[in-house]
Formats: C-alpha cells, sequence, structure tokens
C-alpha cells in the first residue's frame, strides 16, 4: 500500500508539473487578455500533431517540436490577434463573446486537422526521448516522463522569469493589473498583448509536443477535455502566476493519480470538484496573494 | 412628531481588509431633521451611509431604525422599511428610461409613489421617455435622487449631491432637499460644500479617520480645532 | 516662451454623453499650469484626452507643433507627454518595476539612472523597492504615481487628482514635493479640486460642465469671483 | 384554396409512400438508394470512417457489375449511398437518421459505427418501420425483444465477444486475473460477461477497475495492477486507450505473464504504427479477418480475396475489420435484395433472418437472432508472436476449430 | 397609466402563437420530424438560458447538466419506478431545479468564473450519473431505455407546448415588473437593493426558472429519443449550441433566442446534409465571422436602426 501510495505521488507530480504547462498558456491568455480561449486544447493537439510530422515526415528527434510550436504559435497568433482580440475587447462583453468565438475557432481547427492528418491517433517514438526508465524514491518512470516535466519546470520558469526580470514581462503583468492604467502609462498594450498571445499559443503547442508520451497518442477530438481540465488548474493555481499554474498542475495530477489508485473510475471528477470547491472557499486561487483594495 | 430619534447608531465600527474605517460612531437622528455628515476625503462618511443603507454590514455597534435594530436586515429590507439613499456616482438603470428607472423602484418597494410629483422635484418632467444612458451627469444624479424617493423614504441619505454643480444648481437642489425634509422626511446630506450644507442645516458631524470628531452647529464647527486641523490641515 | 501643448476646441464624451465642449488650452514649456473644477466639471475626461486614452470626438492636440490627435496613448507618450492617473500605480506589481514601466521607451541603463533618482527625490520607496505597490499608503501611493510619471522624463506631464483620497497633511506632502519638480524645464498641467494647488501654477484654468470657463495667471485666478463663484458655490447670492 | 392543395399534396405524397413501401413489381427504381452515417471528426471517428470506407467499397464493386440483383423487380438495379457526417454527436445523427428516412427516402439505412450512434436510429427506424442495418452496435441493451427493423451483421453482441477469452483462460489455468475496462457501454458490458463466466469457475479478478472512458494515463493503473501479481492482465477499452495502454505498459518496465487489448486484433498496422511491435509481443486479442482467415465462404469473397480486391483500389493498403464489417454489411444486404420477392423492409428481413446459419462471410459465420443481435462470428483469441525479422506473427490461439499455433506463456520477459 | 397585461403580453402571445403553429404545421411540410424536434428543443434552451443570462449577465456554460439532469430524471423514473410518462416528465424540471439550489453558492462568482464553475458543476453530474460503480440507479456507462413509452407524436407535440410556455415565460421576463427588476440588477446590483429588489432572492429565481426550463427540455428530449447514453444529454455541445444561438440572436430580447436558434440550427444542418465532408469548418467559419461582425447578434441589425425589438 505504501509503495503504492509513494508511486502515485511521485507519478502524479510528474504528470502534473506536465499539465502545468498544460495549463499556462491559458492562463497567460486569460490573464492578460480577459479572453476565454476555448481553443486552447486545439492548440495543444497541433503541438501534438507538428511534433508528429517532425518525427515521422522529417526524420528528427520529436523534441524538434518544441521550436516548431514557438514558429507556428507566431505564425498563427500574430494574425490571428489582430485579427479578432482588439475587436472582441471592445465589444459588450468580451469574455462571453470570446467563449463562442474560439469555439469556433476549435471546430476549424479540428476541422482541418482532421482533413490534413484524418482521424487517426498518432503516437511517437518511446526511444526518441530515453526508452527507458528513471527511478525516484525507487519510483520507476519512463524517460519521457521526466522529460516532459523537465522542459514544462524550463518553459514555466522561463515564463515567470519573462513575467519578473524583462521590461516586456513587466508590462504584461501591469496590463493584467490594470489595462487602463497600462495604457496611461505609454505600454503598447496591444504589442506586448500579442506578444503575450503568441507566447501562450507557443507553450500550448510545447505540450502539445509530450501530449503522445503521457497520452497514448494525439489526435483530433481530445481538445476539449483538455481545455476544462486547464481551466480547472489554473483556477486552482492562480490568475496571472505562472507558479501557480504549475502548483495547481501538481494538485491536479497528485489528486488524479492517488483517486486512479484506490478509485479509479473516480479520477475523472478530480480537477473538476477542486475547481468548484477552490472558487467557492478561495475565488483568488490558492496561490494567489489578495491584494487589498484601498 | 415624535422626539424619540429614528436613527440610533451605537458604537458602530468597520473595517476593511484590517483598515479600520469607522470605528466607535454614536449619534442619533431625529424624525424631520436634517444631518449634515462632513470631513476630509476618506474619512469614512460614505462608509458611514453604506452601514446605514445596508450596503455593508457593521462589524460592531448597533442601528436602530424607528424602534428596531435593522444591522443585519439586507438593504431592500431596509429600504422598505423607509431608509434610502442617493449614490456620489449615480448608479441609474442605463438600460431603462427615466420613466422606468422611477417605477421600478416604487414597484419592488410596495410605495404608491407619484410619479408625475417626482419627475417634477428631479426637474426631469417631459423627459420620461428618455434612456437614463443618454442623461447628463447631473440629470443621473437626480434620476438617483427620484429613485430614492419614488420608494416612499422617511430617512434619505444624500452622498455628495453638490459635486459638479454649479451655483444656481446648488441653490436649487438645496431648495428641494429642504422641500423634502419639510414633508417630514429625515436626512442625513454627506457633502464637501460647506455652503451648501449651510443652506441645509446648522447640526453636522465631522469625521476625521473614521471616527467621530465634533458634533453641533455647523458654525461652531468652523471654530474648533481639530476640525480645522482635520480639514484644512498645514495646505490652507 | 513657446507653446508645448496647444488644445484647440477638443470634444469629448461617453456613449450618447458629451462631456467636453469645444475646450481650448495652452501650455508652455517649463509651465506649471493648474486645471481648477469642482467633481465632474471634466477635468479627467480632458485629460484622459489630451493623453489619448479617450477618443478626440473634434478639435486638435498638438504637442511641440506636432497633431497627435490621432495617435494612441503609446505613441504619443513616446513623443514626450505622461500621465499620471488617479490610480496612478500597478498594485501588484512592485515599485522598482512600476518605476521601470515609467520609462517603458528607454533603456535599462537609462531607466536604472533615473530610478536612482527618484529615490532619492522620494526616499520613503527607495527601501521598498521589492514591496508591492499594493502594499504602500495612501500618500506613499502618489509618490510613487508621481515618480512613476517621471521617469518617462517627459516634457508634459498630465497630473490627475494628485491630492485624492489623501489626508491633508499628505496633501500639503504632495505640494512640497512637486515643488521639487518644477522648475526642471518640465511642463505640468495638474487637474485639482483642491486650490491650495494654485501655489504652485503659473496659470490656471477653471473647467466648469466640460468648458473652459476663466483661465488667468495664477493672481488673477486667486482674485477671480467667477473661481469663487463656480468653485466654492459662494457669493451667488451676493 | 392553398391549404386544401396542400393538404392534397401532403394526402398524395403519404399515399405515393405506401404505395412504395408496399411495392410490387410494378415500378422498379432506377438506383436503390443506401443511407448512411459517418462521424468526420470526435471519439468515432476512426472507427466510423473505416466502416463508410468498406460499405462505399461494396457499393462501387456492386455497381461495377451493373448493380445489385434485386429479385422482386428481377433485375440489377445500381446502388447509391447518401451518407452524412453526424461527427460522433448523437443528437446529429438523431436528425441525420431521420433525414435519411423522411427526406432522402433512402430504401435501407445502415447505422454509422458503434452503439452509442446507432442507439438513437433504433426507436426511429422502428417508428418508420425502417429496418436498421446495424454493422457494428453490439450493445446488448439493443436486443432485448424481437423487432422486425434491427439486424446487428457484422460483429457479435459486445456481451458475447469475451465468451472465447474466458474459456481461454479456463483452459489455460490462469485464476489471478486483472482487469481494467472503460466506464462505457462496450467496454463495460465485455468487462461483465467477463466477470459472470469466471465466477462460473470460482475465479475473482484480484484487480478490478473500472476507468473513464477518456483514461489516457495508465503508468500509475498499471503500477497498482502489477502490485495485486495477477497473472492475466486485460484491458478492455477503446481504441485509444488501447494505444495509451500499450504504450504506458511499454515505457513503464513491467511485465505480465499473459496481457490481453481489444484492438490490436482489429487494427493491427494502426496499432503497430502507435504503439510499435515492440509492445505488441506476446499479448493477446481478438483477431479478426483479415486476420484471421476465413476461406471457405459462401457469400461474396474470401478473406485472401477481399484483402487483395482492397489493396488494389486502395493504393496496396491492408483493410482491418470493420473495413470488412462495412463490406460484409453490403453483401449481407445485396443478398437480402436478391432473395426476397418482395422489396419490402419487412421481406428484407425475413430474408435476413433466413440466411441465418447457412451462410459464412469475410468475417465469418452469420447467425442472426428474432432480436436482432448477432450470435455468429465469435473472435477467437490470438497472440501476438514475434518472428526473427521483428515482424509479429498472429497466432490464433483459440479455439482449437481455428488454432494456428500455441500460446507462449508466460510471455517471456524483455 | 401602465398599459393592460394583455397590451403587455400581446407580443409574446403572438410570437407564442406563430410558433405554436409553424411547428403544429411544419411537419406536413418537411417531415424531418427529428430535426424539427431539435430545433424546438435549441429554440427553448436558448431561451431559458437567455432567462438567465440575458436578464441577470450570468452565462452558465454548465447549462447542459440541467438538461441531463432532467433527462435522466425522466428516464430512470420511467426505467425504475415505471411511473406513467406524464409524472416523470414533471419530475425532469423538478430535479434541476434541485440541482440548481444546491450549485446555488455559483451565483456568488462573477464572470467567467461563474461561467467555469458551472461548466465544472456539469462535469460532475456526467460523470457521476456515468460511473459505472452506480450502474445499478443510473445505469452508468449503459444508458437508459425507455421505448416502451416512446412516442414520437406525442413528444413533439409536448415540445410545441414547451415552446409556447418558454416563450410566455420569456414574454414575462421581457415585460413584467419582476423581469425590470432583473434587468435593473443587471444593469447595477446596489442601486437594485436600493430599489427594494431582493437581488439575491431574485436571481436565484430566475436560475431556477432556467434550470426548471432546461429540466423539462431534457425530460422531453429523453422521451423522444428513448435510447441514450449519459453523453448523449451531458455533452458539452448542448450547452454550446444553446449559447451560440441565443447570442447570435440577441439575448435580452424574446424573439433573439427564438431567431437565433431556428436560423443557426436550420443552417447548420443545411451545411450538414449539403457538405458533410467541410461540415465543421463551415460551422467553425460561420461562428467566427458571426462574432466578429455581428457580435450583438442579429437583432442588433434591428436596434442599432432604433428599432425596440420584443
Amino acid at each position: 500500500m505504501q509503495a503504492l501510495l509513494e508511486y502515485a505521488i511521485v507519478g502524479g507530480v510528474l504528470y502534473g508539473i506536465f499539465f502545468g504547462l498544460v495549463a499556462v498558456g491559458l492562463n497567460l491568455i486569460f490573464g492578460v487578455m480577459r479572453i476565454i480561449n476555448l481553443a486552447h486544447g486545439e492548440f495543444v493537439i497541433l503541438g501534438g500533431f507538428g511534433a508528429y510530422w517532425v518525427s515521422h515526415s522529417l526524420g528528427l528527434n520529436p523534441l524538434w517540436g518544441l521550436p516548431l510550436a514557438a514558429l507556428g504559435a507566431v505564425v498563427i497568433g500574430f494574425p490571428l490577434y489582430y485579427a479578432v482580440v482588439p475587436g472582441l475587447q471592445r465589444s459588450r462583453d468580451p469574455e462571453m463573446l470570446s467563449f463562442i468565438l474560439f469555439f469556433g475557432l476549435a471546430q476549424i481547427i479540428d476541422a482541418i486537422i482532421s482533413l490534413g492528418f484524418g482521424p487517426d491517433q498518432r503516437s511517437l517514438p518511446d526511444e526518441a526521448l530515453g526508452g527507458g526508465t528513471i527511478s525516484v524514491l525507487g519510483q520507476a518512470f519512463p524517460d519521457s516522463w521526466w522529460v516532459a516535466a523537465g522542459v514544462s519546470v524550463l518553459a514555466i520558469l522561463g515564463l515567470w522569469l519573462y513575467l519578473t526580470r524583462t521590461r516586456l514581462g513587466f508590462a504584461t503583468r501591469a496590463i493584467m493589473a490594470n489595462r487602463d492604467e497600462a495604457y496611461a502609462t505609454g505600454i503598447s498594450v496591444d504589442k506586448v498583448s500579442a506578444i503575450a498571445f503568441i507566447i501562450g499559443l507557443a507553450l500550448a503547442g510545447a505540450a502539445g509536443v509530450f501530449v503522445p508520451y503521457l497520452q497514448g497518442s494525439v489526435g483530433p477530438g481530445i481538445g476539449n477535455s483538455l481545455t476544462t481540465t486547464s481551466f480547472a488548474i489554473l483556477i486552482i493555481g492562480s490568475l496571472g502566476n505562472p507558479v501557480g499554474t504549475l502548483f495547481g498542475g501538481l494538485v491536479f495530477g497528485v489528486g488524479s493519480m492517488l483517486m486512479q489508485t484506490f478509485y479509479a473510475s473516480w479520477s475523472d471528477l478530480v480537477p473538476y470538484v477542486l475547481l468548484v470547491v477552490i472558487v467557492l472557499v478561495r475565488p483568488q486561487g490558492l496561490f494567489g496573494k489578495a491584494v487589498r483594495h484601498a | 412628531m415624535s422626539s424619540e430619534p429614528i436613527l440610533t447608531l451605537t458604537n458602530v465600527a468597520k473595517s476593511f481588509g484590517g483598515l479600520q474605517v469607522l470605528s466607535d460612531v454614536n449619534f442619533e437622528l431625529k424624525p424631520g431633521e436634517i444631518l449634515g455628515l462632513v470631513g476630509p476625503n476618506g474619512s469614512g462618511k460614505t462608509s458611514v451611509i453604506n452601514l446605514i443603507s445596508g450596503v455593508h454590514q457593521p462589524e460592531a455597534g448597533s442601528i436602530r431604525f424607528d424602534g428596531a435594530e435593522i444591522q443585519r436586515l439586507t438593504p431592500h429590507a431596509r429600504v422598505k422599511l423607509g431608509i434610502n439613499r442617493s449614490f456620489q456616482v449615480p448608479k441609474c438603470f442605463i438600460s431603462m428610461s427615466v420613466r422606468e428607472n422611477i417605477e421600478v423602484a416604487a414597484h419592488f418597494s410596495g410605495h404608491n409613489a407619484d410619479i408625475p410629483a417626482i419627475l417634477d422635484d428631479i426637474g426631469l418632467t417631459g423627459m420620461e421617455a428618455t434612456p437614463a444612458a443618454s442623461l447628463t451627469a447631473n440629470q443621473q444624479k437626480m434620476l438617483d435622487l427620484g429613485r430614492a424617493l419614488a420608494t416612499g423614504p422617511k430617512l434619505l441619505l444624500v452622498d455628495e449631491i453638490g459635486a459638479g454643480l454649479n451655483p444656481a444648481e446648488l441653490t436649487g437642489i438645496a431648495d428641494l432637499l429642504k422641500r423634502i425634509a419639510a414633508r417630514g422626511i429625515s436626512m442625513i446630506v454627506v457633502e464637501h460644500l460647506m455652503e451648501f450644507l449651510n443652506k441645509l442645516t446648522s447640526r453636522v458631524i465631522v469625521l476625521s479617520a473614521g471616527k467621530i470628531i465634533f458634533e453641533g452647529s455647523l458654525e461652531d464647527a468652523s471654530h474648533d480645532p481639530e476640525v480645522v486641523t482635520a480639514f484644512f490641515g498645514g495646505a490652507a | 516662451m513657446s507653446a508645448l501643448l496647444e488644445v484647440d476646441k477638443v470634444e469629448a464624451g461617453y456613449g450618447a454623453v458629451q462631456v467636453l465642449w469645444g475646450c481650448d488650452m495652452v501650455v508652455n514649456k517649463g509651465e506649471t499650469v493648474l486645471l481648477l473644477g469642482v467633481n465632474g466639471a471634466g477635468k479627467t475626461t480632458l485629460l484622459r484626452t489630451l493623453v489619448g486614452l479617450q477618443p478626440c470626438r473634434g478639435g486638435t492636440i498638438r504637442l511641440a507643433g506636432e497633431d497627435v490627435t490621432g495617435l494612441g496613448p503609446d505613441a504619443r507618450i513616446r513623443r514626450g507627454m505622461a500621465y499620471m492617473s488617479e490610480l496612478g500605480v500597478f498594485p501588484t506589481l512592485s515599485i522598482a518595476e512600476n518605476l521601470r514601466l515609467g520609462a517603458y521607451g528607454s533603456s535599462n541603463a537609462e531607466a536604472r539612472t533615473r530610478a536612482e533618482a527618484m529615490y532619492e527625490m522620494f526616499p520613503a520607496l527607495a527601501p521598498k523597492r521589492r514591496h508591492a505597490a499594493g502594499s504602500l499608503s495612501g500618500g506613499q501611493r502618489k509618490m510613487l504615481g508621481l515618480a512613476k510619471a517621471l521617469m518617462s522624463g517627459a516634457e508634459m506631464i498630465f497630473m490627475d487628482e494628485p491630492s485624492s483620497g489623501l489626508a491633508p497633511v499628505f496633501v500639503s506632502q504632495v505640494i512640497e514635493t512637486l515643488k521639487g519638480v518644477i522648475g526642471g524645464g518640465t511642463s505640468l498641467l495638474i487637474a485639482e479640486q483642491n486650490i491650495a494647488f494654485l501655489e504652485l501654477a503659473d496659470r490656471g484654468y477653471l473647467m466648469d460642465h466640460g468648458k473652459m470657463a476663466v483661465s488667468g495667471t495664477r493672481a488673477e485666478l486667486e482674485s477671480s469671483d467667477a473661481v469663487r463663484r463656480a468653485y466654492f458655490g459662494v457669493g451667488a447670492e451676493g | 384554396m392553398k391549404l386544401k392543395q396542400f393538404r392534397l399534396a401532403v394526402a398524395m405524397a403519404a399515399a405515393a409512400l405506401t404505395a412504395a413501401g408496399a411495392a410490387s413489381a410494378a415500378s422498379a427504381p432506377s438506383v436503390i438508394k443506401i443511407g448512411t452515417l459517418y462521424a468526420g471528426s470526435g471519439n468515432f471517428a476512426v472507427a466510423s470512417q473505416a466502416q463508410y470506407k468498406g460499405l462505399q467499397f461494396w457499393a462501387k464493386r456492386v455497381n461495377a457489375e451493373g448493380g445489385v440483383y434485386v429479385k422482386a423487380f428481377n433485375k440489377k438495379i445500381p446502388v447509391k449511398i447518401v451518407a452524412y457526417d453526424d461527427q460522433s454527436s448523437t443528437s446529429t445523427a438523431t436528425t441525420l437518421y431521420n433525414q435519411l428516412i423522411t427526406q432522402d427516402k433512402v430504401d435501407l439505412v445502415v447505422s454509422d459505427f458503434g452503439s452509442v450512434l446507432t442507439s438513437v436510429a433504433i426507436p426511429l427506424a422502428k417508428e418508420h418501420k425502417m429496418l436498421l442495418i446495424d454493422p457494428t452496435g453490439s450493445s446488448a441493451g439493443f436486443f432485448k425483444e424481437k423487432t422486425d427493423y434491427l439486424a446487428d451483421v457484422s460483429i457479435p453482441s459486445s456481451a458475447v465477444w469475451p465468451m472465447p477469452l474466458a474459456k481461454f483462460l479456463e483452459q489455460e489455468h490462469i485464476k489471478k486475473i486483472g482487469i481494467i475496462y472503460g466506464s462505457n457501454d462496450f467496454d463495460g458490458s465485455q468487462a461483465d460477461t467477463l466477470k459472470a463466466e469466471f465466477k462460473k469457475i470460482g475465479v475473482t479478478p484480484v484487480f478490478d477497475h473500472a476507468v473513464p472512458t477518456g483514461e489516457r494515463n495508465y503508468t500509475v493503473l498499471l503500477h497498482s495492477a502489477a502490485a495485486a501479481h495477477p497473472q492475466a492482465l486485460i484491458e478492455l477499452g477503446y481504441l485509444p486507450n488501447d494505444v495509451a495502454f500499450l504504450k504506458s505498459l511499454k515505457s513503464s518496465g513491467l511485465h505480465f505473464p499473459f496481457v490481453f487489448t481489444i484492438f490490436p486484433g482489429q487494427f493491427k498496422q494502426l496499432m503497430e504504427k502507435n504503439v510499435g511491435a515492440d509492445a505488441l509481443k506476446y499479448t493477446y486479442s481478438y483477431p479478426a479477418p483479415p486476420m484471421i482467415k476465413y476461406e471457405k465462404v459462401n457469400l461474396g469473397m474470401n478473406t485472401d480475396q477481399f484483402v487483395t480486391a482492397w489493396g488494389k483500389t486502395h493504393k496496396g493498403a491492408e483493410p482491418n475489420f470493420v473495413n470488412a464489417g462495412g463490406y460484409n454489411a453490403g453483401i449481407l444486404m445485396a443478398k437480402a435484395m436478391g432473395t426476397s420477392p418482395k422489396f419490402t423492409q419487412l421481406g428484407m428481413h425475413q430474408a435476413l433472418l433466413d440466411m441465418s446459419g447457412k451462410i459464412t462471410t469475410v468475417v465469418g459465420a452469420y447467425k442472426l437472432s428474432p432480436t436482432g443481435a448477432q450470435l455468429g462470428q465469435r473472435l477467437p483469441i490470438a497472440q501476438f508472436q514475434p518472428q526473427k525479422d521483428g515482424s509479429l506473427k498472429t497466432v490464433v490461439v483459440y479455439p482449437d476449430s481455428h488454432k494456428t499455433g500455441n500460446a507462449i506463456y508466460p510471455s517471456p520477459a524483455g | 397609466m401602465r398599459e393592460s397585461w394583455f397590451k403587455r403580453a400581446r407580443a409574446g402571445l403572438i410570437t407564442a402563437a406563430v410558433l405554436a403553429l409553424v411547428f403544429s404545421l411544419a411537419p406536413n411540410v418537411y417531415n424531418n420530424s427529428s430535426l424539427l424536434f431539435m430545433m424546438m428543443t435549441y429554440i427553448v434552451l436558448s431561451q431559458g438560458l437567455n432567462l438567465l443570462y440575458g436578464f441577470t449577465g450570468y452565462l452558465p456554460f454548465g447549462y447542459v447538466g440541467f438538461f441531463g439532469t432532467g433527462a435522466y430524471a425522466t428516464a430512470l423514473l420511467v426505467m425504475k419506478l415505471h411511473l406513467p410518462i406524464g409524472l416523470a416528465i414533471a419530475a425532469g424540471p423538478i430535479a434541476s431545479m434541485i440541482v440548481a439550489l444546491v450549485l446555488g453558492p455559483l451565483l456568488r462568482l462573477s464572470g467567467a468564473y461563474f461561467s467555469i464553475a458551472n461548466l465544472a458543476a456539469s462535469q460532475i453530474l456526467f460523470i457521476v450519473i456515468g460511473n459505472p460503480n452506480l450502474q445499478d440507479i443510473t445505469g452508468g456507462p449503459y444508458g437508459v431505455k425507455i421505448d416502451e413509452v416512446y412516442n414520437p407524436t406525442a413528444s413533439y407535440a409536448a415540445m410545441v407546448v414547451l415552446v409556447v410556455v418558454v416563450t410566455l415565460i420569456a414574454t414575462f421576463f421581457r415585460r413584467s415588473r419582476f423581469g425590470q427588476g432583473l434587468k435593473a440588477m443587471a444593469d447595477d446590483p446596489v442601486s437594485a437593493e436600493m430599489s427594494a429588489i431582493p437581488v439575491v432572492r431574485m436571481r436565484l429565481l430566475a436560475w431556477l426558472t432556467s434550470a426548471a426550463v432546461a429540466g423539462l427540455a431534457g425530460a422531453l428530449y429523453a422521451w423522444n429519443l428513448s435510447v441514450f447514453y449519459p453523453d448523449a444529454v451531458f455533452t458539452l455541445e448542448i450547452s454550446v449550441f444553446a449559447i451560440v444561438f441565443a447570442l447570435f440572436g440577441g439575448v435580452g430580447t424574446v424573439l433573439g433566442p427564438i431567431i437565433g436558434a431556428g436560423l443557426l440550427y436550420a443552417l447548420y444542418n443545411a451545411i450538414g446534409i449539403s457538405e458533410p465532408q467541410y461540415f465543421q469548418l463551415i460551422y467553425g467559419v460561420l461562428i467566427v465571422g458571426l462574432v466578429m461582425f455581428l457580435p450583438e447578434g442579429i437583432l442588433s441589425l434591428l436596434t442599432r436602426r432604433g428599432i425596440n425589438v420584443f
């Protein structure tokens, strides 16, 4: 029993760190633009298909999917941002309208993936990320899990450094804090938001590279569940705080794995129950510091 | 008119996020009386109004209105008892017309309001169908007051109604408030503009940093050293 | 003296409500101008329109001779405007980060130099540079807001109600601080309802109901009946 | 007046419908319309499109020969497939089935893949007195009472799928069994049947967990299962579950003496591509045609012919089981049209019943119950045994009638 | 002073009568009654959602939770207790109102938080109802089958009645003091309290009404479908469609959701039937285009011109 518990916790930590990466891009976009990217899961899937293409058609290591995700985020994100976001923000209820707009976008991405790749699941070779296992505390997990968790930590750390150490990062947080004041300070709000949007998509795509490893395969149609799980994680963590999202991912990962070990059929409940409980008890998230409004 | 106070605040206190905004507030208001509530920015004037109208609930102390404790009642229940207020920044129902704004308040309070008379009071006669959103800021202020009157208040809390008005308008509104008071409606008037207040009442309470530092006539207040310091600081 | 800011028949409003009605105004280089007016007179809207936060529905705004009416706030601020709003700071960001953003368009090195100057000017901020701005007291926040506006090195600084929300003792502190700023070649336009600020000003305008009611030098305004009337509501009846 | 004319038109249309329903040789249609749905996206897209391709394959061949022979008209009539995309959504499927029946007035309705997308068609078919040709909707719940309007033609009811598996485990004296199954009708009913069969011989699974249908993370579950030391681990899931399960199993470094999953036997190529031959070696599955061969068929092509013909029209691709299922639905419909003296829904249903027990096709023996359940075509058990060249050979290990080799049990580690 | 109730309700009565007539006669012209039934279902759901979102500003992403609850309550009562279908249907809205009461605290949340928490709640309902451990109670993953009461004609007729009822409820919201109070709350809750409007209670009432409408729609849907799995009545798609349709038409009005659902659902099917390969793509492009070019809904084409839409 003890071994099972330990295994579930270590597994949950790795899985949760990875899900921190899955959710962090959504957090950034929601925090900065106050729009709900319902197509988030689809961007994760696009990252997975990118890695598949890199590995399958170019014969490269799937990790080359990471720079591809960044490139793709620029190519897709830049025009997409300017096409839809400023217009949304001028509308009566941007949060709610974005929900529908990005639902439509999710449909388009799903359809394009289906038309381009067909409906099949795609997997990536284990050997590309090592193929063996690494043990910690006597608990062996596949190399790919460690690589995914490692890249996730680095990506989230990178985002944190961006937000807390660079001028653009300050500006990004300033927009999250108060958009109007950001304008008044002379920040090019649209440019900074567009960069945040692109970073958000790139992080989603980067997470997608590892989906075939942690989920067995990637295929169109898993976007919805990735999006809703990401929402749960970002709310369990805190809005606008990448470290909080990592923490939210850990809570989700460990919670799910413990549930899976002992009451497997209920494990799906974990993110949603956590979400509902947290928004009711502590709406600012587990990691949010209450800011005093004088 | 009985001499029993219509409103009594006893040891009322309130804080937000660790910041004490009001402490130990005690005062009474007689039926038909107008009380001025003055104090520098941030001294807690609006908080007093919020506590009496039920927008916030006090942490300590009691608020009695018309002989009953009301500090745990919801705002709408207090409205039905006869407490209403205007807002410093008018909060009209912007998706509705002028008339609807007043009607809705009259309906829900169950008060059989004389809507034409109210429209006349607030100077919006002939604008019944105008959408509240297209009123000027001052007209919105008047509409906010009209909404309060439509519920048939016995106690009216008026929050900085004079701000942004020119002298002629100030005179007009002072006359209106006096007319309202003459109908037996008690009033607490929060105001910056002393001259304006002077037209309405002689009895004022001065708040500073959440405490009552003076209670008496406006004339005396202007000579009270503590009040002068609180108000004019070193700047004047 | 040459005109730095020229405001010509500016109109603005929100939705169906027009707030500004043909406002004219000039601020010269190095001059401190006070924009007086009671709550709701339209001061904030005018400032927001000048800096580009509020669309200008009519008239022109020129900065150093250049028409900036159609530019966004970031472009105007790059051209040498700065705006200190009533809120003034980003509460979730640290003091150092707030200052860095104040000098948004400048290099890191330049921003560092200026920040050090600010910590000298506002010594109370220096030990708290890593603290969140939200943890500051109201007066300190105003200091930070001012420092943030000064960080830009702008020639033309707009200040919206530097005294709002402050206890009187802090108001005088703000005035003292501003005295230190004036004379450095920076033009200031201070929107205030507190007449105490008149002591800082070279000239002033009085706004009433979205219009420029009176303008003149400090002395003219101090003795103006119109100011007394409109502002204090006294003298209207004689 | 207009309303009157309208009523008249409706009445005439109704009369025409009735007449068509009771059609005699009077008027032969110019085409036979076969209506079906497929999922262009969503959970069922992979399998659904495979089934649709199989049906299209059949139609193409039949039309190449001048159409399907319809006995009632005593001539060959070309077939036309009318197909819509239900996007794996049951509510969209409902309206589209109804569209096929009421607007396109198709002659036969073939349901989309699987029980979920078939379920909504069942009451509609009954209501409109249309025979529902159901290739793969195998939920036991569908076949509880007698009906003239449902025929499961290609795969056995999911409740009977695991019978051979249970028997095989019994035969091999494997008593410590672990089961992981998805929370859905297809997997749940198989798990229930397995457990009921085990109970008969006094076996209780040592590990028994339902997981959410969307479960894609089996690493921790596998570890928990290993802690129970089962001699056999059976994972019952949908295709993505099996992929995730087998991949997790391989990368976890865990080893079980016997591992069973459902889909490698039906989508061997796809599974090999996804999880690699290495992850499949020594595992067991239900081998479906073309993996097991039915040489002696008396309707349509036998397995080898089917594989060859499919390859010719699909650039050398190898068909999978669901392709075969789609094709099989086609040839059975053709046979029904070719034998029923009347071209009516009831007539064709009767023809399908009459064929029961007498026919073997590419997917095996065909046996239809009066409730519409498919009782033939039991799926054997096979093991994927690695060959010297690294490829996997599908060795049927049970039942004896199909046996092509012996099971290697326990499977060698590493 | 105030118009008589009849005058105020007139537009609603006319709308309801037109809808009743159209959907009663439509099967004679176009006899894909499933499509017509689904269209009515979406009209009801969009309108039910409008009662909440259009009048209080709360957008329930998890609206399908009430729909599924109603469907399951009805189906299970028929299956397990063999209740007559009429009674079982009445239990649908009751069950969804009970769920709404339990979820009442969510109304304390604002904006996206409310919506996402509501979405999570609907997922919880789905996972619980579809769980194999509750198979004996809910049927679990095997779903439900009540084809013994299957009656497409009667369920169709019942849905026509529900369309009428919902139109009248929406008319009440649009034209009554109650609805005016809701609007006032949405404009400014503090000022609404100061107009003696019991904000919390009225918001809960709108929430319960909206839930009951979805529950009843679910109950009738269950009756009409008679064989279904948990995901058929808990799929997010239902929430999303209801939201998209309501917003497309224009919320806060009576006609908006009716027009939105009617038009867009018809268009959805037209694409699905004429261009099956590009179904999803075209539909996605259509939705994106609508939000970008008609963010206030199709009725804004009229309101922008100053025409007051009922």
